[in-house]
């Protein structure tokens, strides 16, 4: 069986600030990571494999940059790693990317199962995973907390708004994945160690017969700009009956209370 | 020029918090019999404090500087660095 | 020509919502619904004035996402200028779906900015809440997933004019074998109009009664953030019941938090409340910068006192 | 390479330990670069300044390619008390010719440079890894353990910094003394790359590094020192923990009063801190060392309390760059001869003895005794302030004979038995 776990390397949030002059996005200090529930993805790609034998493929696409985060997928347990370059696919509408993705996903062949982590750290889009089952022509089951194979029968378990739902779906098929699947393991020395023997694979659009004119996305990107609420911002500090006092007032002349 | 508070500076910081295994531990025995509790006032994350009974600390916002670990010679304190990947990360440094 | 804007839930209320908020944007617009899986929302939709309502009648063990094949046929059938998808996570599984199938972009949990001829500009939240992406779509069927309680909600009407047309779905490949409605708390966040929110300057559970009372004297509920939610040594409340971006949007008349420092993530499920007031004791704490009032103090004081007051004023 | 057997483990992916990978990768030798941070340098800070001649012998004008911030052509002393500065101030062009400069370097951007190079060249990093023990055979070391993985090697380099608990481990180090070791508090507070010129009067690419000996410590034994970076500045202090604890000086405190010292408020002011952090500095010198080596194990940089602290300039990246090096060079020698024992190992000192390590390190020994001198923080900025303070105020009184005047304020301060002993510390040791 091959499993194929797809990720996407993203800024980490933590790092980026705004900029107080023009609220543009500050990026010059952030690290890259593999984005957090995709790492989730991975794990659960790696555990399957770990109890019923499989081959588990990273695959990832992105600006050349994300090609150093192949050698952490595969320390992740993942036994190979693809990486499309595409310098285009900088903040890439997930229409594109799942098209790009699914290109890769019919050139790898033979496989049954694909991760996608239910959606990425910086854009949260919650596309990719669905987009990719309609251009693979599978089925998709998105959302979930917990998976059991067995044959080629998945059970799952999809953490909805308002509870859980048990589904099962003969494969092949993609699943996205929430946090609380798995933890996901930090690689240790060996496992990094050997992720430098790993295969590892760099295609372009071109490999997979991708066209320019295919990556259009539909949507026009105008700005990322800081999310700034403006508030009346009274603040009031000392002896709590007073201050009390004039934050009630205030609320009951604006007709809050 | 905003004076920052110790948790306000340290919130600067990114951390990757070990909730599984603190990196330090203490033995707040010793610390009780200890006179000076050099670590309340050596540690730059101001991370120890005495509430008049128990020494508290909580390894959260550790710089991993190893200052307590030097300056408590009752040894209790033991000290490592915390697991591959957790603690402090700099930006800068 | 009359423009043709979808509202697609699984609900009757996001129907309706958005049945609502549709009539902001084109006053003669055509509204077409569609009601997957549910009767009841399909007469819902009647009754907030959708001009057709389709009711998609889903096979047994078929999940709702399942009617996105025959809902992209019609809608491809039909033409739209808009398609607007209520996101909660079935629908926004159904909307990428839905996207995907029809070629089409997808704002995911946006906002609808704009809506002129032929241009639709939606914001959305992006990096954890940190800043908003705008976005306009260029080419294809605008699709949006619209977060819920992004318009007022109508009252309730159920009727069955204009006639409900049931639309037969393809099984899908996927079957429900089973359900587990998750232990959640009675109130519903959404709909209050006081939300009281505690964070993790909170010491103890038994201090709960205290907000409990400060919110049951001002009509509204008690959340909290993200860690006194799942965090260990806390989990105080349902998972998922907390305020933020990864959790609950919130948009009462009088937001209070009280003892959270304010980070984005918090915010970002607060940021339409029309009124704030933050509480907690260090002064320089975020929250203070996203308030409208402010009261820098001890939490185990200023929330006594802010009971007794607000009785007092009574 | 034989299975999961490397020539040389090397602990820390710090200025020492990415000169060491480097210098063994490229003579084709299996290198292991273990590193706990998420990225090498993710971990370190210091106060701000390398002494590039080190690295330059390694890799010739690395500074075309490293990410430096400034490089430093101004040197500034300041005597602080509570009120006053007195700033002996050195502008001098010869300060910024390569390649005995120095730039201000920011760690978390310099080290993942230099880690980088020694990948480059060949050595395997492995980052987000903290190595928990060594292994032993037949009385030397093989390897080393991480979590439950054990990996083999001939040599084993500790360059895991100053709290070396891999030094200790084999048994080549007792406890740190805290007399032995400073504590510095840094913030990193971001300022606009005009403001910086126009504040410290710098051109382009200049930089300005400034120590501050006196109020700052609140009269401990330490400084402050102030570096420019492009768009920042690495401000903070530093203490030595011995000292401190006497002292009794809360550091976190300290730090940031420090901020609002009259000399030092102008020059921050409108920054953003961005960054607050801490780290231990070796300071005694010869006097810390550990042994440098035993069978299949060398010690290197801060790990080997590499620091030379005169008062007026701090270097510890130059030492740990050399000494990294010579050990390299040692593993190389022992390489040759098919030997790892520590009687073959022991070229390392013999190396070390033989390069500017040993010779530093030895005329300055006697720097930390003078440094230790509780009235170098208290009443020396006085007395230096205090004496300029009456030079050019001007009361409107008669005018008090500068001598008498002078004699009157060392009167009262100290004594002039006290002052020729810290002269005459001072003479010795620097």
């Amino acid at each position: 069986m091959r499993i194929i776990a797809c990720y996407k390397y993203v800024l980490d949030e933590q790092d980026l600030k705004i900029n107080p002059e023009n609220k543009t996005l500050a990026t010059d200090r952030a690290a890259w990571k593999i984005s957090d529930y995709d790492r989730n993805a991975i794990e659960e790609a790696v555990r399957i494999k770990e109890q019923l034998g499989a081959t588990v493929v990273a695959l990832t696409a992105g600006p050349a940059q994300a090609k150093a985060s192949l050698k952490d997928a595969l320390a992740r347990g993942s036994d190979e790693g693809i990486f499309i370059q595409e310098d285009a696919l900088r903040g890439a509408d997930p229409a594109v990317t799942a098209r790009i993705l699914a290109r890769a996903i019919e050139k790898i062949g033979d496989c049954d199962l694909v991760f996608c982590g239910e959606g990425a750290s910086d854009d949260y889009a919650q596309q990719v995973g669905p987009r990719l089952a309609v251009l693979l022509g599978w089925p998709v089951v998105t959302y979930v907390n917990r998976t059991q194979l067995e044959g080629s029968l998945l059970k799952a378990e999809r953490k909805l708004d308002n509870g859980m739902e048990l589904v099962e779906i003969e494969l092949p098929t993609v699943v996205t994945v929430t946090g609380d699947i798995n933890v996901p393991r930090i690689p240790s020395l060996k496992q990094i160690m050997s992720a430098g023997k790993k295969p590892m694979q760099t295609w372009t659009l071109a490999d997979l017969g991708i066209t320019p004119d295919q990556i259009v996305s539909n949507l026009r990107n105008e700005s990322v700009k800081g999310a700034v609420v403006e508030r009346k911002r009274q603040i009031f500090k000392g002896d709590p009956v007073e201050t009390v006092s004039q934050v009630v007032a205030a609320l009951i002349k604006e007709g809050t209370i | 020029m905003k004076r920052l508070s110790i948790q306000e500076r340290l919130a600067l910081d990114k951390f990757q918090v070990d909730h599984e295994e603190p990196h330090i531990t203490i033995n707040k025995d010793i610390c009780r019999r200890c006179v000076l509790k050099p670590c309340t006032f050596v540690c730059p994350a101001a991370l120890y404090t005495w509430n008049g009974e128990d020494i508290s600390f909580d390894h959260a916002g550790c710089l991993e500087c190893g200052a307590c670990r030097v300056a408590c010679t009752g040894k209790a304190i033991t000290w490592n660095y915390p697991r591959g990947t957790f603690g402090v990360n700099y930006r800068y440094g | 020509m009359q423009k043709k804007f979808w509202v697609i839930s699984e609900q009757g209320e996001l129907l309706a919502e958005m049945i609502n908020g549709v009539k902001l944007l084109g006053s003669d617009a055509a509204v077409i619904a569609a009601a997957l899986g549910c009767e009841r929302a399909a007469k819902i939709a009647a009754g907030a004035g959708a001009g057709k309502i389709y009711y998609f009648k889903l096979n047994e063990g078929a999940p709702v996402e399942a009617a996105y094949t025959r809902l992209a046929q019609l809608i491809k059938d039909e033409g739209a200028d808009l398609v607007l998808v209520a996101a909660t996570r079935r629908g926004k599984t159904l909307a990428a779906l839905l996207a995907a199938e029809l070629d089409a972009g997808l704002a995911s949990e946006a906002k609808i900015e704009e809506f002129g001829d032929g241009s639709v500009k939606t914001s959305r939240f992006v990096y954890g809440g940190l800043a908003i992406s705008t976005d306009t779509f260029v080419s294809g069927i605008p699709i949006v997933s619209i977060p819920p309680r992004t318009w007022e909600r109508p009252a309730l009407v159920e009727t069955e004019s204009p006639a409900i047309t049931e639309i037969a779905c393809d099984p899908g490949r996927v079957r429900v074998v089973g359900q587990k409605s998750r232990e959640s708390s009675t109130v519903n966040l959404e709909e209050a109009e006081v939300v009281v929110t505690i964070g993790r300057g909170v010491k103890n559970r038994e201090d709960l009664a205290m907000f409990e009372e400060l919110a049951g004297l001002l009509g509204g509920v008690t959340a909290c953030t993200r860690p006194v939610a799942e965090e260990e040594g806390y989990r105080w409340f349902p998972e998922d019941s907390y305020i933020g971006i990864s959790g609950r949007a919130v948009k009462p008349k009088l937001y209070i938090s009280i003892g959270s420092s304010g980070q984005i993530q918090h915010l970002a499920g607060c940021r339409d409340a029309k009124v704030l007031v933050g509480i907690d004791k260090n002064e320089d704490a975020p929250i203070f910068e996203s308030s409208d009032y402010g009261i820098v103090g001890d939490l185990y004081q200023v929330v006594p006192e802010l009971i007794k007051q607000i009785k007092a004023a009574k | 390479m034989s299975e999961e057997k490397f020539d040389c483990i090397i602990v820390g992916a710090g200025p020492a330990g990415s000169t060491a990978a480097y210098e063994l990768a490229r003579q084709g030798l299996e290198v292991l670069l273990v590193e706990k941070g998420d990225k090498p340098g993710s971990k370190n800070m210091m106060g701000g300044r390398l002494y590039c001649y080190s690295l330059h012998r390694i890799i010739p004008n690395f500074w075309e390619e490293a990410p430096v911030e400034r490089r430093v052509e101004k040197e500034e002393l300041s005597f602080l008390t509570e009120h006053g500065a007195m700033t002996i101030s050195l502008d001098n062009e010869v300060l910024g010719e390569a390649p005995s400069h120095s730039y201000v370097v920011l760690r978390a951007d310099f080290d993942a440079w230099l880690a980088g190079k020694a990948e480059e060249a060949g050595a395997m990093i492995a980052t987000g890894i903290r190595v928990d023990d060594l292994l032993w055979a037949g009385g030397k070391v093989c390897g080393i353990k991480a979590g439950e993985d054990e990996i083999l090697s001939d040599v084993v380099i500790a360059a895991d910094g100053v709290n070396s608990l891999l030094a200790q481990r084999a048994g080549l180090r007792g406890e740190l003394r805290p007399e032995h070791v400073s504590v510095g508090a840094k913030s990193v507070i971001a300022l606009p790359e005009k403001t910086i010129e126009d504040r410290f009067c710098l051109r382009g690419n200049e930089g300005a590094a400034r120590l501050f000996v006196g109020a700052g410590t609140k009269g401990a034994p330490g400084g402050g020192f102030l570096y420019t970076n492009k768009e920042s500045v690495s401000f903070g202090l530093v203490f030595n923990l011995g000292a401190l604890i006497k002292a009794g000086v809360s550091v976190a405190e300290a730090v940031e009063d420090f901020k609002f010292h009259p000399a030092i408020r102008p020059l921050l002011e409108g920054g953003e801190v961005v960054e607050y952090s801490a780290h231990l500095v070796p300071e005694a010198g010869l006097a810390m060392k550990p042994r440098l080596f035993t069978g299949g194990m060398l010690v290197a940089g801060d790990a080997a309390g590499f620091v030379i602290n005169t008062g007026f300039m701090v270097r510890g990246m130059d030492l740990a760059v050399t000494s990294g090096a010579l050990a390299a060079k040692a593993v190389i020698a022992a390489k040759e001869k098919g030997d790892f024992s520590a009687d073959t190992l022991k070229i390392y000192e013999d190396f070390l003895r033989q390069s500017h390590v040993y010779s530093d390190l030895e005329a300055y020994k006697n720097v930390p005794e003078l440094l230790e001198e509780p009235d170098m923080y208290t009443t020396l900025p006085a007395l230096v302030v205090d004496i300029l303070t009456d030079l050019f105020k001007v009361k409107g009184n008669p005018p008090e004979r500068v001598q008498k005047m002078v004699m009157r304020h060392i009167r009262q301060k100290t004594s002039f038995w006290k002052l020729a002993k810290i002269g005459w510390k001072g003479a010795r040791s620097i």
